[in-house]
């Protein structure tokens, strides 16, 4: 076992759920998920487009919508940096603020708007400096020019004043990365943070985010869809599908043995595991990919068991009963009957 | 290189193909010298960065721009009529060989008018170039949906009620439904999730299969287009990098940005982890690219005559051309 | 005594349309330049001509067509000079020129000349009765001003009244202040006649278009003078007292509604006659100015007492018989034609009245056009006999009947011309004995009931209001503040 | 940047030519006669024909557009018919009035609309920003005159709280000036809120959503320190913008208010000079007012650069 | 891009419910139908003439058997209000439908066709350069006092408002690959205008049409209030007010009755025009 593997938790999160209310109702967004991240760790969220994963970072966060009266439950432990253990669901939100930006650091996926326009990159990285590390202006800036350089922006003396108009989208990542990092986070949530970037600077600043977290050991929790970049990356992995975690296990099992049928057609359906799997390809003549049928169903009417069970070739007649449980067996945890019969085996 | 006929087995021939943005001292040039062939019934890709100018190549194609300079030479498959060098055409000799020539779109959502109905959507094609009139038309219409995956009673859909997969699938039916021979497929995947994406790409490949098509497949997915194409065009700030056959080119890239291209692409894969030759630097501005090699400025391999002298490609195996002076990689 | 002294806010009804008084026949204009210009003659409480600049009485010669005027001596102009007769000469020549009163009285003229430093000649080419009446009135006035300040377009204004003009700022104040060199006439004061002293210091005439802001502002002591209210505001100016005065000028003025002789369906003198009996000026004068107090509907165009007090034609008058109307059209071969009635709004009374009285036509089976217009509109498209029937507007009720309304002049729009007309007004205005002149105005008032080229519709009295500290006040048609202060 | 304002400013000589032509052509296609009016009711048709000479107005309208253009190009906005003095002088007369009132409006119209506007931005959906923005709408809807027929007749008739009308005596002092158009500004301010209301809303919620203010909440920044710093800084620009407009539109949209209340202003001179086909005086009003607009909004982008870094360093 | 299930949802709720559903636009519309109701249908029922001279009755207080009261000269005010609202109603109607056919024509044209847009929003920009009401004034004082001068009048004031809104929304739509799908095909430009831009664009045009029309109501009233607008002997809301204006000290019911239906009028249309503008595409929203 890797010394990480030991380590108690830095972030355990315990039947986590999000809903809005909508015109039309409520939205169950998250629904009872858990998972557990320890120090130096980088746990991947996976899923389709509105699995959850992003509410489910922002609730973390506490920057969920609240206009749309979200509601939220369960339990997230954070062990603080004193050793304190919090619950980040039940602060006040002037705890919340300090942790913010300060123990808890956030990259977003859209480098090209999340910063401010008016306001110079330093200043926007030195406001968070002076509000967490207490620094004069003066210390602030230089520390905000310290953390461009340790993002390898070339000339960051310079760019420290510039705007973020001034700056192509790979550069405004890496401003985004160290506004994060700033006050030396020790867990760092990224939803999303190179979807839209080129794969060569999104190899970049991969390669950038691996080094920041080998030198600080925090602990990262990866939002993503692109599931080359979680085998590259990831320690462990969690798959959502309509709310739910449906599977999470440790990265190299999850390739290796998908249990989920989703998880399985997921990894089936990916055009180079497709290719790596079957056998030698005869030019002009391609392996059908194992497409997953259908598509997810609308929030606002679940099927009443398993939300995966319309699209599942495993399907049964237990499957529309009631959604089945997060059972857990070694590392891994699956939510599927036919996942639950083998371990009862 | 403009022939007078095509090489029999090329639809059609880029050749020297320029599209600037903008006047003034520093047009954006989007595409810049572009030549390469397209082979019948072959899928061709072509990748390349953000804003390397697959979109504008495919624009031009397809006449929704108007090229600055090159030729576009054109063969209808199975026509003894000489090529046409659609370079040349006005909008409106054009309008007849938009029946030859379509495209679809990377954004589903986007490229349905959300206030027609899909039979309205299939029937405007129809009706722009006179097929399937009167009674034909219905037959016509439900054949079209099935062939990409859906089922006739959609036909009185609006767009919004569909889900992004089958927006897409209702897009190829429109290009599907005036026979073309020829289809520029602009990203289709890129706004889809996974799990619907390899439906459409199964879809793309069946039909490619079915109706004989010839199919220029733009993407950034490096493991789609492996998995689809028979040879690929990398593009880098507007010119050719490399054309290859697909095999060839990921198993021996042989330019280096090819290979860092290559290099850069995660692998699903954690047993296969890697360290990452790294590119340095963004790409530069197409409005004032690097003299010489465009590439130079990231290539990990530059030397001082990259700086000065004009990359033409070569072809350093039977069908494998490339654009840069080292032969050793 | 009033103490001297003080400044007074006027409001009056608009701007003024200039300061010339001369050019403009606006009331408006009159108002407020006979401060500081005054005439050779004027009149006094009894509309009787007074002499003003003039020493006295003119010599007329026994054939009536001789006048000689004697200057005032040492009459002070603004300038400091002494008034002489070349400024009389060339201030009426002026006026001849460019007064449209001036104009008619100039066809009249067989020449003008000053007879030494003081004396004037006017010699006319008939007898003309109205003569002196003409050169007396305020408004188109025969203002007599400095000769050095004469010009087409006036720049400095320089006359001998009591006052001299300070300021104009367009709808904002006209400001006049006290001329000390002054010298007034040794008469009592009486109507515009006699004494005058610049009691206050400044008139401010202010324009106040709006006439429930002139009646606030007069309640409010914003105003010390307001000018023309309507009569609806009279409860309220009552309730006012003891600190608001109001003033009732009676026979102020009288609306007419003009024909079009010229062309169009109105040129059928029997079709007017028709109009006319269907036409109730009762009911017009009640919607006009609904309190009886205002108003009087009588025929005679001049008030019982004055020399043209004449009962003619007053069988026509205030008919309203819509049934005797329709039958007089139908002979007159009316078949539908719509009556173009053209009004403006400028005066809320006319507006009124118009629509009173397309509803009394309508009545009477007539098809009208009402044409609301603004009053530029009115005023340029009554000149056009292609595009009207009937228009609406009033007038002061002068003491000489050829003042006004120009329709008995030549020319003016409605362009009534006939037999009648020129053989009635010919014998009264060769008339100089204004004894006779009364018996032969009822004749020209029957030829207007006869051919109808107007119709007089009553005589209304004018509303205004002053504040209880300011003395001195007489009520006039032309208000005037010389003589007036206010108390402490 | 230079570009940039260079590019306006060619664009607002553009728009100031079309304006000319407009106006031209506007006031000289109504009907109406000036010099009748002039002379009065007793002028007869020949008394006019000649004065018509005497001004002008008999010649062709392209020879009177040339000559009147010519004059513009000298900055002479020409003569009034009715006034008898150069247009304008006229109009510095009456500036005084129309551009404290304006100022004052937008004062007016500010202190309400922005807090509100933001207030109902920042707690949407609540009962206070339904409140605001029914407020809003029914500012919105509100003819200017009744609202200050209203008021008048409450404030200045039964209560006498404020002068009824005009702007005081030749003599009087600023401070009797100021309560003169109180009553007008809160009119023109109170309905004019409404669009300030609606737009600083509107900029607010759109800037609300931006992604970057969930960055500021992400740094752990206070609430207070994000409204202020990020989200009314990027706010500023359009909210600058709509005051510049209602700025600008109000100096030539006082008119309904000016003529109720009596003020002499320059929507007042407009009004009369239409009543009184007084041509010089609506040429030279329309125009100086469609400049200021113009201006106005050139100042407005010029604000942009200065607050926008996007602009600002456009470039460099 | 990709839009979340609920924004596709929300797409798919038919749009009178997600309209109607909020009481306030439900309230505004109730009120709208029956002033639209009453103006049309009382004149029908009722030969009543709104212009009945009654001098004996002048001014008087609201009562029952005069509602609203009676003007200076005795004509019932409520009488007059539900004929106006023929006529207040008529010229909403005119303004909106002309600003809306002639600005959707220049906005679209000026948004498809790069080298119009420049030459047209030139124009465009010079007539927005003068308030609306100062431009009207103008407008009526050249084609004179009359009901149709004022609608033609507001049309002008209103049409290059929607022409810069059309506009906007139709730069944002020729981008649309809708609109390049359309192209590729090879349909022809006038019917992409008709078939796609245009239907496009009625969500927008509806907003404005709600807008323009209480404007149009508004301004008709300050128009006819200074003098240069509806003759004041049609019984608009706005004539009435202007027509009774001495009397206002006197008889405030004849100015504020009219004034209050005016209020009512336009705060209805303008919180239905929100409620069009809630339903919209927020794309479109900016760009409008
Ligand atoms: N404020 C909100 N109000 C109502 N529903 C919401 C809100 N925020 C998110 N949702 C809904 O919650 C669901 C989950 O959304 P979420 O953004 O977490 O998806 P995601 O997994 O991050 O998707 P993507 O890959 O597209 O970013 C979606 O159906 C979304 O529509
Ligand atoms: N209509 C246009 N006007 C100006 N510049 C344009 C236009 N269309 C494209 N460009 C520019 O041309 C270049 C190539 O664009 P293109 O869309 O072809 O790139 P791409 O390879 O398709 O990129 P992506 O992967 O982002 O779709 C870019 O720099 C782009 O900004
Ligand atoms: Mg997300
Ligand atoms: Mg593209």
């Amino acid at each position: 076992m890797n010394p990480i593997a030991s380590a108690s938790p830095r972030l355990e999160v315990q039947g986590l759920s999000t809903s809005f209310a909508t015109e039309a109702g409520r939205i169950q967004s998250v629904a009872d998920v858990s998972f557990a991240i320890r120090p130096g760790e980088t746990l991947a969220l996976v899923g389709e487009s509105g699995s959850g994963k992003s509410v489910t970072s922002l609730t973390l966060m506490g920057l969920h919508a609240k206009t749309s009266h979200a509601q939220v439950e369960g339990q997230a432990w954070f062990v603080r940096r004193d050793g304190r253990r919090v619950n980040l669901l039940d602060l006040p939100e002037s705890e919340k603020r300090a942790l913010r930006g300060n123990e808890l650091g956030m990259i977003f996926q859209e480098p090209m708007t999340s910063l401010n326009p008016v306001l110079t990159i330093g200043e926007q990285i030195a406001e968070s400096v002076r509000l967490h590390l207490k620094l004069d202006r003066k210390a602030a800036h230089a520390h905000a020019q310290r953390m461009l350089e340790l993002v390898e922006i070339p000339a960051a003396a310079q760019r420290v004043n510039e705007y973020p108009h001034q700056l192509s989208g790979g550069m405004r990542q890496r401003v985004m990365i160290a506004l994060a990092m700033a006050c030396n986070p020790t867990l760092l949530i990224a939803d999303e943070p190179t979807t839209a970037l080129d794969v060569t600077i999104q190899a970049q600043i991969l390669a950038l985010m691996g080094r920041l977290q080998k030198e600080t050991g925090m602990s990262m929790l990866f939002v993503t869809h692109n599931l080359g970049v979680v085998a590259q990356y990831a320690d462990a992995v969690a798959v959502m599908y309509a709310g739910r975690i449906v599977e999470s296990a440790p990265v190299h099992d999850l390739f290796a043995r998908p249990a989920h049928p989703y998880t399985r057609g997921l990894l089936a359906c990916l055009p180079g595991v497709a290719r790596r799997r079957a056998s030698p390809v005869l030019p002009g003549r391609r392996p059908q990919l194992v497409a997953i049928p259908g598509q997810v169903s609308s929030p606002f009417a679940p099927p009443p068991g398993c939300a995966f069970a319309p699209r599942c070739t495993h399907r049964r007649e237990a499957c529309d009963a009631r959604m089945p449980m997060l059972d857990a067996g070694g590392d891994r945890r699956v939510r599927c009957i036919g996942f639950t019969e083998e371990l009862a085996a | 290189m403009t022939s007078a006929t095509l090489a029999s087995e090329n639809l059609l021939e880029i050749r020297n193909l320029k599209k600037y943005f903008g006047k003034g001292s520093h047009p954006v040039r989007a595409v810049d010298d572009v030549s390469f062939d397209i082979r019948k019934g072959e899928t061709l890709g072509l990748v390349g960065e953000s804003g390397s100018g697959k979109s504008t190549i495919g624009r031009l194609l397809t006449r929704l721009v108007d090229p600055t300079g090159g030729a576009m030479s054109y063969q209808a498959q199975g026509s003894d009529a000489p090529p046409q060098d659609l370079a040349q055409l006005s909008q409106s000799q054009f309008r007849p060989l938009r029946s030859k020539v379509q495209i679809i779109f990377q954004d589903p959502y986007a490229s349905l008018n959300p206030r027609m109905r899909i039979r309205e959507v299939l029937a405007e094609a129809l009706d722009t170039h006179g097929l399937a009139k009167g009674a034909a038309r219905k037959p016509r219409i439900e054949q079209l949906l099935q062939q990409v995956g859906l089922r006739p009673e959609h036909a009185e859909r609006f767009p919004h009620e569909f889900s992004g997969g089958q927006r897409q699938r209702i897009g190829i039916a429109r290009a599907l439904a005036v026979e073309p021979q020829f289809i520029v497929a602009d990203e289709p995947l890129s706004a889809l999730d996974v799990s619907i994406q390899a439906q459409v790409v199964n879809l793309l490949g069946e039909l490619k299969e079915q109706l004989g098509l010839t199919l220029l497949f733009i993407s950034h997915d490096l493991d789609v287009v492996e998995y689809l194409c028979d040879r690929v065009v990398v593009l880098y700030l507007g010119r050719v990098m490399e054309i290859a056959p697909t095999q060839a080119l990921y198993a021996s890239p042989q330019h280096p940005y090819t290979r860092a291209l290559l290099a850069a692409a995660p692998i699903p894969d954690p047993a296969q982890r890697r360290v990452v030759p790294l590119l340095q630097g963004d790409l530069p501005s197409p409005a004032n690219p690097p003299s010489g090699c465009v590439f130079r400025t990231r290539c990990p391999l530059a030397e001082e005559r990259c700086a000065s002298a004009d990359m033409q490609l070569r072809e350093v195996q039977p069908g494998h051309w490339h654009a840069c002076w080292r032969n050793d990689l | 005594e009033l103490p001297k002294g003080g400044a007074a806010n006027l409001a009056m009804v608009g701007e003024p349309q200039g300061l010339d008084p001369m050019v403009s026949t606006a009331d408006l204009v009159g108002t407020i330049m006979q401060h500081v210009y005054e005439p050779l003659y004027t009149f006094d409480a009894n509309w009787n001509v007074a002499p003003m600049l003039a020493e006295g009485m003119p010599v007329v010669s026994k054939d009536g067509l001789s006048y000689s005027f004697t200057i005032r001596k040492g009459v002070k102009l603004h300038n400091g000079r002494d008034l002489n007769a070349d400024d009389v000469v060339a201030s009426l020549q002026r006026w001849m020129e460019l007064s449209p009163r001036g104009k008619s009285v100039a066809k009249e003229v067989e020449s003008l000349s000053a007879k030494g430093p003081l004396g004037v000649e006017l010699k006319l080419k008939n007898p003309y009765a109205p003569l002196l009446a003409q050169l007396a009135l305020p408004s188109g006035m025969a203002a007599i001003m400095a000769k050095e300040s004469i010009a087409p377009q006036l720049k400095d204004f320089i006359g001998t009244g009591p006052y001299k003009f300070k300021e104009r700022r367009p709808d904002q104040f006209t400001v006049l202040t006290r001329f000390d060199g002054y010298s007034a006439r040794k008469e009592a004061p009486s109507g515009y006649a006699g004494r005058r002293e610049a009691v206050l210091d400044e008139l401010r005439f202010v324009p106040v278009p709006n006439a429930n802001t002139r009646v606030e502002g007069s309640l409010s002591g914003q105003f010390q003078y307001a000018d023309l209210l309507p009569v609806e505001a009279i409860g309220r100016i009552e309730k006012g007292a003891p600190a608001v005065v109001p003033i009732v000028t009676k026979n102020f003025g009288f609306p007419y509604i003009v024909f079009n002789t010229k062309e169009g369906v109105l040129t059928s003198q029997p079709l007017r006659r028709a109009v006319q009996t269907a036409v109730g000026q009762g009911e017009l004068m009640a919607a006009g100015f609904g309190d009886n107090r205002f108003f009087v509907v009588e025929p005679n165009f001049f008030p019982k007492g004055t020399p043209y007090y004449a009962a003619t034609g007053s069988n026509v008058y205030n008919t309203r018989n819509p049934q005797a109307a329709k039958e007089a059209a139908a002979k007159a071969g009316y078949n539908g034609q719509p009556i173009r009635i053209m009004a403006s709004r400028q005066y809320e009374f006319h507006y009124n009245m118009a629509l009173v009285m397309s509803e009394q036509l309508k009545k009477a089976g007539f098809k009208t056009d009402l044409q609301v217009v603004d009053w530029a509109t009115l005023v340029q498209r009554r000149n056009d006999p292609k595009l009207w029937d009937v228009y609406f507007t009033h007038s002061g009720l002068f003491p000489e009947p050829m003042l006004s309304p120009p329709q008995l002049g030549d020319d003016a729009p409605g362009w009534w011309d006939s037999a009648a007309k020129k053989s009635s007004l010919k014998a009264f205005n060769q008339e100089t004995d204004s004894g006779k002149r009364g018996a032969l105005w009822g004749t020209v008032q029957q030829t207007v009931y006869d051919e109808v080229p107007f119709i007089e519709v009553g005589k209304f009295n004018g509303l205004s209001a002053r504040s209880a500290k300011l003395e001195g006040y007489t009520p006039a048609i032309w208000p005037f503040f010389w003589n007036t202060g206010l108390a402490k | 940047m230079l570009r940039f304002l260079l590019t306006r400013l060619a664009g607002a000589v553009v728009v100031l030519a079309i304006v000319a032509v407009l106006v031209f052509a506007l006031t000289r296609l109504a009907s109406g006669d000036p010099v009748a009016l002039l002379l009065g009711d007793q002028a007869t048709t020949a008394d006019i024909a000649q004065a018509r000479i005497q001004y002008g107005l008999d010649k062709p309208l392209p020879t009177q557009f040339v000559l009147w253009v010519g004059e513009l190009l000298q900055g002479n906005l020409g003569q009034s018919l009715f006034l008898q003095r150069p247009v304008s002088q006229a109009l510095l007369e009456r500036a005084e009035p129309t551009l404290f009132l304006a100022l004052f409006a937008v004062g007016i119209a500010a202190l309400i609309g922005i807090p509100a506007g933001m207030s109902a931005a920042i707690w949407r959906g609540s009962a206070a920003d339904q409140a605001v923005s029914g407020v809003a709408m029914l500012g919105a809807s509100i003819p200017s005159f009744w609202l200050g027929l209203i008021l008048i007749q409450f404030f200045a008739v039964r209560l006498g709280w404020f002068p009824a009308s005009g702007y005081g005596d030749p003599s009087a002092s600023f401070g009797e000036r100021l309560q003169h158009l109180l009553l007008p500004a809160l009119v023109l301010g109170l309905l004019n809120s409404a669009l300030i209301i609606r737009f600083t809303r509107a900029s607010m919620l759109d800037i609300l959503g931006e992604d970057y203010v969930r960055t500021a909440r992400a740094k752990g920044l206070p609430e207070r320190v994000i409204m202020v710093k990020h989200v009314l800084r990027n706010a500023l620009v359009p909210i600058v913008t709509v005051l510049g407009l209602t700025l600008a539109l109000m100096i030539g949209g006082t008119v309904v208010t000016e003529t109720v209340f009596n003020l002499p202003g320059v929507g007042n001179l407009v009004v009369r000079a239409v009543l009184r086909r007084d041509y010089p005086v609506i040429q030279g009003t329309l125009l100086v007012i469609a400049a200021i607009y113009v201006f106005i909004n050139l100042g407005v982008d010029f604000i942009y650069t200065l607050v926008d870094p996007r602009i600002r360093l456009e470039g460099k | 891009m990709r839009a979340s299930l609920l924004s596709r949802w929300r797409a798919a709720m038919p749009v009178a419910r997600r309209l109607f559903g909020r009481k306030i636009v439900l309230a505004a519309a109730l009120v709208l139908l029956l002033v639209t109701g009453v103006a049309v249908l009382y004149p029908l029922l009722s030969d009543a003439d709104p212009g009945a001279i009654e001098i004996g009755q002048r001014l008087h207080a609201p009562s029952l058997e005069h509602w609203a009261g009676t003007d200076e000269l005795g004509r019932d005010v409520m009488l007059r209000i539900v004929h106006g609202a023929r006529y207040s109603l008529l010229i909403g109607v005119v303004t909106a439908a002309g600003a809306v056919l002639f600005g959707t024509l220049m906005g679209m044209l000026a948004g498809f066709f790069r080298r119009l847009d420049a030459p047209l929003m030139r124009v465009v920009d010079a007539m927005m350069s003068f308030p609306d009401i100062l431009l009207g004034i103008a407008l009526v004082s050249i084609l004179g006092v009359s009901l149709w001068n004022v609608m033609l009048a507001l049309v002008i004031v209103y049409t290059p408002r929607v022409a810069r809104v059309v506009r906007a929304t139709t730069l944002v739509l020729r981008e649309l690959l809708f609109v390049d799908a359309a192209r590729a095909l090879g349909v022809r430009t006038p019917k992409i205008l008709c078939k796609h831009i245009l239907p496009n664009l009625m969500s927008p045009i509806l907003v404005q049409v709600t807008f323009i029309f209480a404007y149009a109501i508004l301004a008709e009233a300050g128009l006819s209030f200074l003098g240069v607008g509806v003759p004041p002997d049609i019984p608009t809301w706005g004539t009435m007010i202007a027509g009774s204006l001495d009397y206002a000290d006197r008889a405030f019911w004849t100015i504020f009755c009219p004034g209050l239906a005016i209020v009512l009028t336009a705060l209805s249309l303008q919180m239905l025009g929100d409620g069009v503008r809630d339903l919209l595409d927020p794309k479109l929203r900016k760009a409008a």
